[in-house]
């Protein structure tokens, strides 16, 4: 492994793109995310790259469907508005089974709302802001570190499930800077894309679309796209236990929330609380089951969705719980972000703990 | 000199043909083809100069014109 | 992760306006306990997506993984200007050390259960040669008060993040950094 | 078809001088009567058959009359969305630099929901090829006003009449973007008479052939006729092409690589 | 009541608009509710009303933003792509509070899909496609009748919170045709709106924004609208149960499907089998402790979720029934809908009845 | 100190010829030492302090460094999204007709997202004034390039230089603009010089003027410094903009309503 | 909302290619049973968004709440071509009225177990003076079939449906209709 | 004969005005405001035109003329 370099989380998502092979960005500016791009301007030149900076999001995130459908790695990026805006093409890119990464350095809103760090856009990532029956695989990292090697992981996955992968980021993790062990350029896989449309030489046409006219065909292009979605269910999910062996209460938690609350678990121990804490680091597949399996373990008595947002991941929090215990909230929203002690604290009110 | 093939079953009796034929050959059928349109038929393949203006201005390649 | 019986973790915060360099100290705060084999953090918080605003930046520097990159406490404050002073000193803790430019801040009310360290950085960076170098100033002063890295390290941490093309300014921000050592 | 049999012996010793172009499926054309879709159609596979690109042509349609145009086309292709064609094609010949990418876009695609796209991809100087087809209408939804719709022309939106002083004046696109420099060739045609289809076609030719020289974006934009929409006869459609909008909309060629490309003609 | 005219369900929206006093329409358009704005265009300028084809969705919801802040009734209406491109709008709208009907006449999806009636936008609708935390009010009619009430309701609940109000039809109800007793104008209520953007004549500044740089303050703001929000679900819940007296089975349906629903309730009763329905007729608000109680009760065995879609309203249904009973969904996808007896032979499919 | 004692007697007996317009707050602008946008506000309200329309006036600003215009201006104001402001403007301009709308615009909020809401506006001869700040760079992101950015011209997303053969070439949008009917008034300026700022002021107050007699749509096009992004002082920047911005963007008023009036100066 | 043992609810598809008038022949029919008092529902299916494409619509007339607007096994079909017989024959009830313009539609299998009425319409059309006319014989056919509503409903539905400009029209309309209600 | 009345603490001392004063009277002070510039001050009153050229350059109106 070699030695670790201080980066920023956006630079770090820009390296690892590289060294997995990507070769072609389109993008369009917006806080907090523009490390990332400036790192590409600057260094896909020295690799032959593309770099493009689009007129707009909606723009940007069709050029990623025309690229991605030659067979490319390719990859956008932005934060919550201008996610908000590419909703239609992502939904076009889901349809039409176009591999790419989609990174959403996600600010606080709604509206135009600030640049502070939030988690507001789980609904919009995992439910599908955009219209119609799909699912992204969408990645949460939770430190530099991760903002790396999930950006292989992502391209990785977006190839072997022809697929788009959104990582879900914020602020925060875009903009700090941790040491990263950079990705070794010979772990990256490489698939075949005999479907890419790269011109009909030696064979018939291929064809990217997402038009179905005939309503029985749509339901079967569907049906497709739900068994596929089925098996990175079976196949992807990712999710870390902390202390959760014998925790009487568990927080549910994700990407910078996480990393607080692990803190918050490490004082509930000095304080003999029994927290622990789920981290999933896949948001779409959800860990269902292993919360399910908390759930019914005799230990727990209850959960806390810790989010940077009104209460979004909750719903599937409480889906897998499905009743068996209760499931609270600790949110903050607007780009607040909680201290660990304050989010202690409010685990300890929230189940009237001591 | 030439001649026309149509494709009877593919027109669409637009008359798009019919306006251009310098020769004025073209007419469109008392019957219907299976999409329920009255094609097109050369009334006179003689008079044909072969000029293609037919296949120029058909929208569906109806034609096939041999000089 | 939790606080060892020594100096670290170390949590600090960098404040002032945009354009003073704040998240600059921090890196170079940052890269200097990377060089010295400790977990690191950097992480800014500039005012809103506007001009003219605030910034500043929470470096930990520790001997295991970081948790929470957010420090509620600070153990150590750099202050480089006065709105940054009022919304600051209350949180840094007690025994903590502030460090500020008092070329710029006056009037505020020091706090006499910390370390209040007064320098005149803007004069002395004027002095140096460029207004600029105020951060560098006060960054000595961090090194020298929390003993956290070596001048070694702090200077191998600025040789790499000064572009190729202002490497003939690596000698001013060595001056500055001493000069700031001077105050603990 | 005693009459067929005859012809069919009569032309074995004449030269077949007109039939469908090879880069065309079989698939007849779902538009309507008389819709010169189809007429352009032809002419973009004639081109990519004469310039032997078929093996690398990547043709990319939006929503429009035309979405379809992949079942036609003997090309790979790939289906945008509305007015995003130009930002979909951008994509694809930035990734694969050989190739010939053209897009296929109506009035209502590039004119409006498009019209950022098609600004910046031809003030890029993107390296594809675009088919404009001018029909002064929203074919596919039924008849809408479109950017280019003419004053006083009623529609399923306008029913009394495009009215300038709230629905503003037609969009002259090819106008509009003949001032980029990154614009390399730029023609308006009309698919009406023969003779025009015949200058549409020399004109959609240079296009492409701009392209494979990467001399930069070139662009046809084509005066087409919607029979239905309009709510006219083919006949009526094509004297209300001539004699609104050709006054309106220019037949012209508006740059051209060299001075002697630019005479225009078959 | 005035006798009752045969409509189509896009034009009794249109009418029903004009007559809730809504004199300004700005909108692009599309399949399948072209019927809705070829009616305003044509009837609007008769009664000195501004229609607006707008040159994108994105620059219609963008109108409509700058409209409402006016504090006039304006709407604006789309189809499922169309909707995901004002995503970026509506979060603002919600966000900045600018009272507006949005119409979704739903098709099949994802990507360009199909013109058929689908209803698989209902995460976005319900979810929030848009970025940050907010919410609409979405209404689901089930008529054409409804398409005319539900326009009326949608204006004034959209005034009384100051609060878009999305209506979530579909391609069937959008252009079926049922007799409608239009409203009657002299019942349509009106609402002072000081906060308008009309120019500041003998006062201050009036200020629509959806900009809260301070993180503390965008906290703040969501936790207004939070309250609103409250407030809407406190009140405004509206739902129909159909034979859910004795029901045994209870399928929760909306839109068209309830319809069919209902007739598969007829023909299950003539077999014999106490099968019974809740039709939301808010989404948001969702019917969340009707259904509960009813999960609560002894007679029911189980729900059935039955969507035009791969599965999007069941977890709102499984959220409310909270485990006490199974729910299990029934759904077609990409705009194929299913004949009541299909609907009636699922039901007992899925709980293996007689 | 004692220096403005005498100051302010001295002034006592003199007239004031100039002084913060009332139509401003009197809130400190937020912007970078020496941004022109200052400049420009000031520009803007005393035009709306001289046609005393104040009250009736409705600002719309869209995100861009100067997204906190109505912490400044004593009007109506709405905060548009990024590239939208056109559009809003349209709304409430419909639905307010006696009402004076501007919208103040950067250049990556009006030509790069907001391109097809500026040319629609424009063509729809929408009753409104738009005030286009073009500094060649998106300033409040940090210094990207903008769709006027100079050929070479180093930004944060053009680090070797816009290269126009990937990046394209600037955006004439004044020039793209002043083809369409629906435009009344058309003008760039440039906000360098005590005299030039004197004829942008006549420019900002004539576009105003054209709305006011409802006559269509209304721009000016203001050449600004970035010194923060351009990473120059104010000096440099503003010869930077003299020798560079105006040879490509020519100060020129392209458009007038009636032939007196296309003078220019104070 | 079961079905009554009376004639409602009358359960109809009309089908063939669009442009045939298959939708306008439906909302005839709606408005004569809603001006019979009736409940009424008209529901069309478009060839997907596209030109050239079949379309079709279901009427469903009712003495009580329709539930259900789609129909799986229609009580009558008013078939305008071929590719339509094909997909809707299969689905009309035992028993059910099958009316079908025989000019256009031949070579398929009919089925016993209904009652087929094959109109030469096109030629009926065409003979009173255009091929446009050809929806109104079939309807003019389905009045006399299913005894749904009385001429003068229909009359009224009629005159209601066309515009001022084509009221000119209506005695051609009528005159189709009449021809068509001679094929029981 | 003219004066300016000049705010210091609004001042960014960004010296637009300094380039464009014709009678050279304005300088940026040594001593540094609330916001961290040097504020411009005005050296020598007497000399000024009272053209208001500072006025007009000053992006933060930093200045009120009299004459
Ligand atoms: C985002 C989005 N908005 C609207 C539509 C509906 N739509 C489909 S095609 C079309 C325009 C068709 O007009 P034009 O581009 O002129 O092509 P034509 O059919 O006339 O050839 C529209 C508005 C859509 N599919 N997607
Ligand atoms: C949808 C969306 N995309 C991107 C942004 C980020 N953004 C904010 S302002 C801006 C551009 C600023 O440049 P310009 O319009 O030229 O204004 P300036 O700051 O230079 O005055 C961008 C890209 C945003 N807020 N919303
Ligand atoms: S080739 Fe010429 S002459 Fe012959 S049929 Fe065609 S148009 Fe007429
Ligand atoms: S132009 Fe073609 S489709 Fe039209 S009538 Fe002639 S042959 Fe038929
Ligand atoms: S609607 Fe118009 S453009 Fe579309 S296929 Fe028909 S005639 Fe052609
Ligand atoms: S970044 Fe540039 S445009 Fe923005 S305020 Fe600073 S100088 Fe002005
Ligand atoms: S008014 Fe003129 S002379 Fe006086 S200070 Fe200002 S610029 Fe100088
Ligand atoms: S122009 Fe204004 S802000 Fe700049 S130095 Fe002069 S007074 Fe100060
Ligand atoms: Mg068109
Ligand atoms: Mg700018």
């Amino acid at each position: 492994m070699a030695s670790k370099v201080l980066m920023k989380g956006n630079e770090a998502i820009g390296e690892a793109a590289m060294i997995a092979g990507c070769r072609h960005y389109f993008g369009y500016p917006i806080t907090p995310q523009s490390e990332l791009p400036a790192y590409l301007a600057k260094h896909m030149p020295k690799r032959d790259g593309v770099f493009v900076q689009a007129e707009s999001e909606v723009a940007a995130i069709n050029m990623v469907y025309g690229s991605g459908g030659t067979g490319v790695r390719v990859m956008t990026s932005s934060s919550s508005p201008g996610i908000s805006l590419k909703q239609e093409g992502i939904s076009y890119i889901a349809c039409a089974e176009v591999p790419c990464l989609i990174v959403n350095v996600v600010r606080g809103g709604p509206g135009l709302g600030n640049i502070a760090p939030a988690q507001s856009d789980y609904f919009q990532a995992v439910k599908g802001g955009g219209h119609g029956d799909y699912k992204l695989i969408v990645l949460s990292p939770s430190s530099v570190q991760e903002m790396a090697d999930f950006t292989v992981l992502g391209f990785d996955l977006a190839d072997k499930y022809r697929t788009p992968v959104m990582m879900l980021s914020d602020g925060y993790l875009g903009q700090m800077m941790e040491p990263v062990a950079l990705p070794e350029a010979t772990n990256i896989k490489k698939y075949d894309k005999p479907w890419a449309t790269i011109g009909a030489r030696g064979r018939g046409q291929n064809l990217i679309s997402s038009i179905h006219l005939v309503p029985e065909d749509m339901e079967k292009h569907i049906e497709h796209l739900y068994k596929k979605y089925a098996e990175i269910e079976k196949n992807e999910l990712l999710y870390e236990e902390y202390q959760c062996g014998d925790a009487e209460y568990v927080m549910v938690s994700y990407g910078i929330t996480a990393r607080i609350c692990k803190t918050a678990c490490v004082m509930a121990r000095e304080q003999g609380i029994k927290l622990g804490l789920l981290r999933p680091k896949t948001l779409w597949p959800f860990p269902k089951m292993p919360i399910s399996k908390l759930a019914q373990s005799k230990n727990v008595k209850g959960f806390i969705s810790v989010e940077l947002s009104t209460g979004q991941m909750i719903e599937d929090v409480r889906l897998a719980v499905n009743g068996l215990k209760p499931v609270e909230l600790f949110g903050r929203t607007g780009g607040v972000v909680p201290t660990p002690n304050e989010v202690l604290t409010n685990v300890k009110r929230l189940f009237s703990i001591k | 000199m030439g001649r026309v093939i149509i494709s009877e079953e593919t027109c669409k009796g637009c008359e798009a043909c019919v306006l251009v034929c310098p020769a004025k050959i073209l007419k469109l059928s008392e019957h219907l083809n299976e999409s329920g349109y009255h094609p097109v038929s050369c009334v006179d393949q003689s008079k044909c100069t072969g000029c293609a203006s037919c296949y120029r201005v058909c929208p569906d390649i109806v034609f096939e014109v041999y000089r | 992760m939790s606080k060892k019986n020594n100096k670290f973790p170390l949590n600090l915060v960098i404040a002032g306006f945009g354009g003073q360099g704040v998240l600059l100290a921090g890196k170079l705060i940052a890269e200097a306990g990377l060089h010295e084999g400790r977990e690191v953090s950097w992480i800014p918080s500039y005012g809103p997506e506007m001009r003219g605003g605030t910034a500043n930046c929470t470096v930990i520097l520790s001997d295991s993984e970081i948790g929470s990159p957010v420090v509620e406490n600070p153990d150590v404050l750099m202050i480089l200007n006065r709105p940054s002073m009022d919304k600051f000193l209350p949180s840094l803790k007690k025994d903590g050390i502030c460090i500020y430019n008092k070329s710029i801040i006056e009037g505020f009310t020091p706090r006499s259960d910390v370390k209040m360290i007064a320098i005149p950085a803007s004069e002395i960076a004027d002095k140096i040669g460029s207004t600029k170098l105020l951060n560098m100033v006060l960054v000595g002063s961090f090194m020298a008060n929390s003993k956290a890295f070596s001048e070694e390290s702090l200077a191998y941490a600025l040789k790499k993040s000064t572009s190729a093309k202002h490497q003939n300014l690596l000698p001013l921000n060595e001056k500055a950094i001493l000069e700031g050592a001077k105050y603990i | 078809m005693k009459d067929k049999a005859k012809i069919l012996e009569e032309v074995k010793t004449m030269k077949k001088v007109a039939t469908r172009p090879k880069c065309l499926s079989d698939r007849t054309f779902h538009y309507c009567p008389g819709c010169t879709h189809g007429v352009v159609h032809r002419l973009v596979a004639e081109t990519i058959d004469e310039l032997a690109i078929q093996e690398k042509t990547i043709g990319v349609a939006p929503v429009g009359c035309s979405v379809f145009a992949y079942w036609y086309f003997n090309t790979d292709f790939s289906q945008a969305a509305h007015g995003r064609a130009p930002a979909v094609a951008t994509g694809i010949k930035r990734s694969v630099p050989g190739s010939v990418v053209f897009t296929y876009q109506g009035d209502g695609d590039l004119a409006a929901i498009g019209t950022a796209e098609i600004i910046h991809a031809a003030n890029r100087g993107e390296k594809i090829t675009v088919i404009f087809i001018n029909n002064a209408i929203y074919g596919m939804t039924g008849g809408q006003m479109a950017p280019t719709s003419l004053i006083n022309q009623k529609t399923q939106t306008s029913p009394y009449g495009r009215d300038s002083e709230t629905m503003g004046y037609p969009i002259r696109v090819s106008e509009m973007l003949s001032g980029f420099e990154g614009v390399k060739y730029l023609s308006r045609v009309a698919v009406d008479t023969p003779a025009n289809i015949v200058k549409a076609k020399a004109a959609i030719k240079k296009a492409f052939q701009t392209q494979l020289e990467g001399k930069g974006f070139s662009m046809v934009e084509v005066l087409s006729i919607c029979p239905t929409d309009w709510g006219m006869n083919v006949p009526d459609s094509k004297k209300w092409l001539q004699e609104n909008m050709i006054p309106y909309y220019p037949l012209k060629e508006f740059k051209a690589p060299k001075a002697e490309d630019a005479k225009g003609g078959e």
